[in-house]
């Protein structure tokens, strides 16, 4: 319930610097909830590949620093 | 503004040879223009360093967790809206007591941006800016002009909704207009109205100058962590190098950690050697912290922090 | 000009954890290439830095002795990410070693003297370098009477066995192993090492003492050393700082204006008495 | 060499040929910032500004620099033994650097380029391969104390030519013979020119004695420790945030930091910039920190640039007065102030 507020502020916070909506998820999954879990991985999983490799706040090492 | 200062003089004073306590924590005349210091009076004769203008742009309740000196003994502190709304803060984090601080509360005139000062004299070298009533006299080696004092305060002084201090010891001077007039709302969360791509861009260019001091964390009354999650070896929450991404990473993160209890006093934007405004991104955590939770930093003691606690009716849509 | 940050590629040969909580593990490390191990060329004192690709470097005293041969020996204690990596590598791994690095002991100016050498922990590596090389047949000559004294907590801490113990066989060495407490199956001697010297009395006529262990042990040892009349110029200590580039230029282990990593490890007692101790 | 002239009108001219297998940089105005930048025109050359905001020792030592890679793949152990980074390709000129960051580059050689073991690799390939086109000061700030330590506003020390503004065209001085052929053709200074030349130095130099200064005279011959636990380093350190500005801005300021980094099969280890005001930079791993109060800190920078530098090289001062920390520090420590109270 903590982290739902919490949660609420972060997303937001990513979408509003321009992390594309979608990429972040958050479920309440029981550990009983097996399939809930599955589902919600296949979710995020799909979610996350239509959305295509991500743009920033990616580091590329091979760069000349 | 000088009838302000005598008056902290003689508080800080009468508090220091009475041996109420034993530092009086203000500012002194800097050696720069715009640019007057955090000073720790001892004596009543250190006192009459004491000053108060409209360049005391450090947030001084930083020092009440980042002092050495001294650390058990009670001060007295110099505070207006913002500063004294930290302090709460810091009541109710657990980092002070009420009773280990005296707070000699000031009114709020409004504090002077440096930048907008010099960027109205692009190039030139400042040699000395003095308040003269309403008007900033500002002298250069071939130049003297006045500029009206409310064209070049800090963005966050325009909106502050407080200027007189929310919990005070003794009041100098008379306690001012709640607000300078400006709607935070309003202006809060600039990059909202853009599209997700822009934003990036808005955000990636407000953040390019940055050269990693953290001068902005180091001046927030917030960031007492002993060890920063920017400065933990291990793990290593956040690369050191200056690539976007682990640049970004402070930025997002420490903004995060202020989360609920940022009172908007524009320390860090003060303390930026590269003129960065980390306001276009905190103030968005601060507008969503006031339209979910009704809350707004440091106002009073009792209230609980808006992250620390929960109502079953919270928005949850994203939550799947 | 050479680029003195690239470290010289090794193999780990062997591997040897030393002691009994497994936190110390000793590697023998040779150079891929001959080359590499020629310009190698240290002196008793000095340390490296031993690299591990992907997790960083990590200042280490070199264990060995110049006498020993070409291979490198350094153990180490695993306290940090590096070390850890370390800790997990095996025999036949390619690694790095930059070096040699740092000043060394005096061994020149020790000549014709007696030797106090005085050992707390695994703070004894250098001096284990430092015993081989004096006790090789080239050297044992140069010098005079040498005390060995070296503590640990209990006889499972103590590093390096089999060399101590065959040093104790010798006549022109005097070895004293000593353990904090009584042990079962522990027959050596019992105390801390500072209370050894208390015993042995070292005389400071002609004498040099080298001390290495952790600073409690090195505060507790100088008084009994300036009660037997020694100065602080016969006392040489190696110093520990946390360090980066390893060749007086990154400014992390300044002690005052000298580098522990270039103008140290090893100090006298009377130059880091006019020092900020910081360390 | 005898001093040549240059017309600011001709400055295409010379800075085509400056061009010539160099890539040229020089402080412009960027966004209302001076900063330096590529140059392309002799119009973005600024004449009236105090000094870049930073200092462009990026160029030489930037504040995130590979120092070598590796190939990450637990199969390929020869991939795992680290290569150097490539040396810079192409030379570079950096033209109107203000006497005093030149002087710090000559500061730092004595620190970079010790000895056969401390000869930065890094440092040295890319000192070598640029030339330093300096432009003097003839209008200094108000926090610019360089007379009093060593340097000035006229300032040749680590130039390869300096140039003296005298309004429509520039005085050219060659400082080393590194750009003997592109000055070569340039017409012979008059006698006036010289004058003229003379007269701003003094004019400078006077502005700059009338400052605040740092005196240094009492430093030398006190001992380490005497200064160490002088009682002003309480009161310094109390205001101070301990953020990274005054050693980030700093011309002289060279501590760094190296880090192992992975992505994939691909590794490299690089260095950034790191200073002595952060806690972590000198803790141990086993807690213990030698440094461990922001007191520790405040004075090390202080000392480091006013007593260990001139005690370990030769009497020269870590610090070339081009007051950036002054005007940069959140909380207004004026190193003049500090340095002043340690002489005393």
């Amino acid at each position: 319930m903590y982290a739902r507020r919490r949660f609420a502020v972060l997303k937001n916070l990513l979408e509003y610097v321009g992390i594309e909506p979608g990429r972040l998820h958050f479920s309440w999954i029981s550990s009983a909830e097996a399939t809930k879990f599955q589902e919600t991985v296949i979710e995020v999983t799909d979610a996350v590949k239509a959305l295509g490799p991500a743009k920033h706040m990616i580091k590329d090492i091979r760069k000349v620093a | 503004m000088e009838a302000i200062a005598q008056g902290i003089r003689e508080a800080a004073k009468k508090l220091l040879s009475q041996g109420a306590v034993d530092c009086v924590i203000g500012f002194a005349q800097g050696t720069v223009p715009m640019r007057d210091y955090p000073y720790f009076a001892y004596t009543p004769e250190e006192a009459d360093n004491l000053t108060w203008s409209r360049f005391c742009c450090n947030n001084l309740s930083n020092f009440l967790v980042r002092r050495e000196m001294g650390e058990a003994g009670k001060v007295a502190i110099v505070a207006q809206g913002c500063v004294s709304r930290n302090i709460v803060g810091l009541i109710k984090e657990n980092q002070i007591t009420r009773e280990q601080v005296h707070i000699i509360g000031v009114a709020s005139p409004g504090m002077v941006d440096r930048g907008k000062v010099q960027a109205l004299f692009p190039l030139k070298t400042i040699t000395e800016v003095t308040e003269d009533g309403e008007d900033l006299v500002v002298k250069g080696k071939d130049f003297e002009e006045r500029v009206p004092t409310k064209k070049v305060l800090r963005q966050n002084c325009y909106t502050c909704v407080q200027r007189n201090p929310v919990i005070v010891d003794e009041m100098i001077g008379e306690e001012s207009e709640a607000t300078h007039g400006g709607n935070i709302d309003k202006v809060a969360a600039p990059w909202e109205k853009l599209m997700p791509e822009e934003r990036w861009e808005a955000f990636s260019e407000s953040i390019k100058d940055c050269i990693r001091c953290y001068a902005c964390r180091d001046a927030c009354p917030l960031c007492y962590c002993h060890v920063c999650f920017v400065d933990e070896a291990r793990p290593q929450w956040c690369g050191k190098t200056q690539d976007e991404a682990d640049v970004a990473t402070f930025h997002i993160l420490r903004a995060f950690h202020c989360a609920g209890r940022c009172t908007d006093c524009g320390a860090c934007e003060s303390a930026c050697p590269v003129g960065i405004k980390m306001r276009g991104f905190t103030s968005k955590i601060e507008k969503d912290i006031r339209e979910l939770y009704g809350y707004a930093p440091g106002m009073d003691l009792e209230e609980e922090p808006p992250l620390s606690v929960y109502k079953p009716n919270d928005p949850q849509e994203f939550i799947k | 000009m050479r680029n003195t940050y690239i470290p010289y590629p090794v193999r780990i040969k062997e591997t040897q954890v030393e002691t009994e909580d497994k936190m110390l593990k000793s590697f023998w490390l040779e150079f891929l290439n001959a080359d590499d191990a020629k310009a190698f060329d240290y002196t008793p004192g000095q340390f490296a830095e031993l690299s591990v690709s992907g997790y960083g470097e990590i200042p280490i005293g070199i264990a060995s002795s110049p006498t020993e041969g070409e291979d490198l020996l350094f153990t180490v204690n695993k306290v940090g990410h590096v070390t850890n990596r370390l800790h997990n590598m095996r025999a036949g791994d390619v690694m790095g070693v930059r070096g040699p690095l740092g000043n060394s002991y005096p061994l020149e100016e020790m000549k014709g003297k007696n030797i106090v050498i005085v050992a707390g922990g695994f703070a004894v590596t250098t001096l284990r370098s430092t015993m081989n090389w004096l006790l090789h047949p080239d050297h044992r000559g140069d010098y005079g009477d040498i005390d060995f004294v070296y503590g640990a907590r209990t006889p499972g801490m103590l590093l390096y066995t089999d060399e101590w113990s065959q040093w104790q066989k010798r006549d022109d060495v005097k070895v004293h192993i000593t353990v904090d407490q009584e042990f079962p199956g522990w027959d050596g001697l019992v105390g801390f090492g500072v209370d050894i010297v208390k015993q042995i009395k070292p005389q400071p006529d002609n004498a040099v003492a080298l001390i290495c262990g952790p600073p409690i042990m090195i505060r507790f040892t100088w008084p009994v050393f300036e009660e037997l009349g020694w100065t602080t110029e016969q006392v040489i200590l190696s110093l520990e700082n946390r360090m980066k580039c390893g060749i007086g230029i990154c400014g992390r282990c300044n002690v005052g204006g000298e580098y522990v990593c270039k103008d140290g490890p090893v100090f006298t007692k009377a130059e880091l008495d006019k020092l900020p101790a910081e360390y | 060499m005898a001093e040549k002239i240059l017309a600011k009108d001709q400055l295409d001219q010379f800075l085509g040929k400056l061009a010539e297998g160099r890539e040229v940089f020089a402080p412009q105005d960027v966004e209302g910032k001076v900063a330096w930048a590529p140059l392309e025109a002799a119009a973005d050359l600024l004449w009236d500004f105090s000094n870049s905001d930073m200092s462009p020792k990026d160029y030489f030592f930037p504040q995130t620099e590979c120092m070598m890679r590796f190939v990450n793949k637990a199969d390929d152990e020869m991939g795992m033994i680290m290569q150097a980074e490539p040396e810079l390709n192409t030379p570079r000129a950096l033209i109107n650097m203000r006497p005093c960051d030149a002087k710090a580059f000559q500061v730092l050689d004595l620190i970079f380029m010790q000895d056969e073991m401390t000869d930065d690799f890094y440092w040295r390939d890319k000192r070598e391969k640029s030339l330093l086109v300096g432009l003097a000061c003839n209008d200094p700030c108000p926090t610019c104390f360089c007379t009093s330590v060593g340097c000035g506003p006229h300032h040749e020390t680590g130039l390869d030519v300096l140039l003296v503004d005298l309004g429509d065209k520039l005085l050219v001085k060659a400082v080393s013979d590194k750009a003997a052929e592109l000055l070569a053709e340039l017409p012979e200074a008059e006698q006036a020119d010289l004058d003229q030349a003379a007269e701003l130095k003094k004019a400078a130099e006077d502005m700059v004695e009338a400052n605040v200064g740092v005196a240094t005279d009492q430093l030398e011959g006190r001992e380490v420790m005497e200064l160490y636990e002088a009682a002003l380093w309480p009161r310094v350190a109390e205001s101070c945030l301990n953020c990274g500005t005054c050693t980030y801005c700093c011309p002289t300021c060279h501590c760094f930091d190296i880090q192992d980094e992975v992505q994939g099969d691909e590794g490299r280890r690089v260095r950034n910039w790191d200073n002595c005001m952060s806690w972590l930079f000198t803790v141990h791993g086993t807690g213990h920190n030698p440094r461990g109060s922001k007191t520790h800190r405040v004075r090390q920078r202080f000392m480091h640039k006013f007593k260990y530098i001139p005690d370990k090289r030769g009497g020269e001062i870590g610090c070339v007065g081009c007051g950036r920390c002054v005007q940069l520090c959140p909380v207004n420590i004026d190193v003049r102030s500090v340095v002043n109270d340690m002489n005393a």
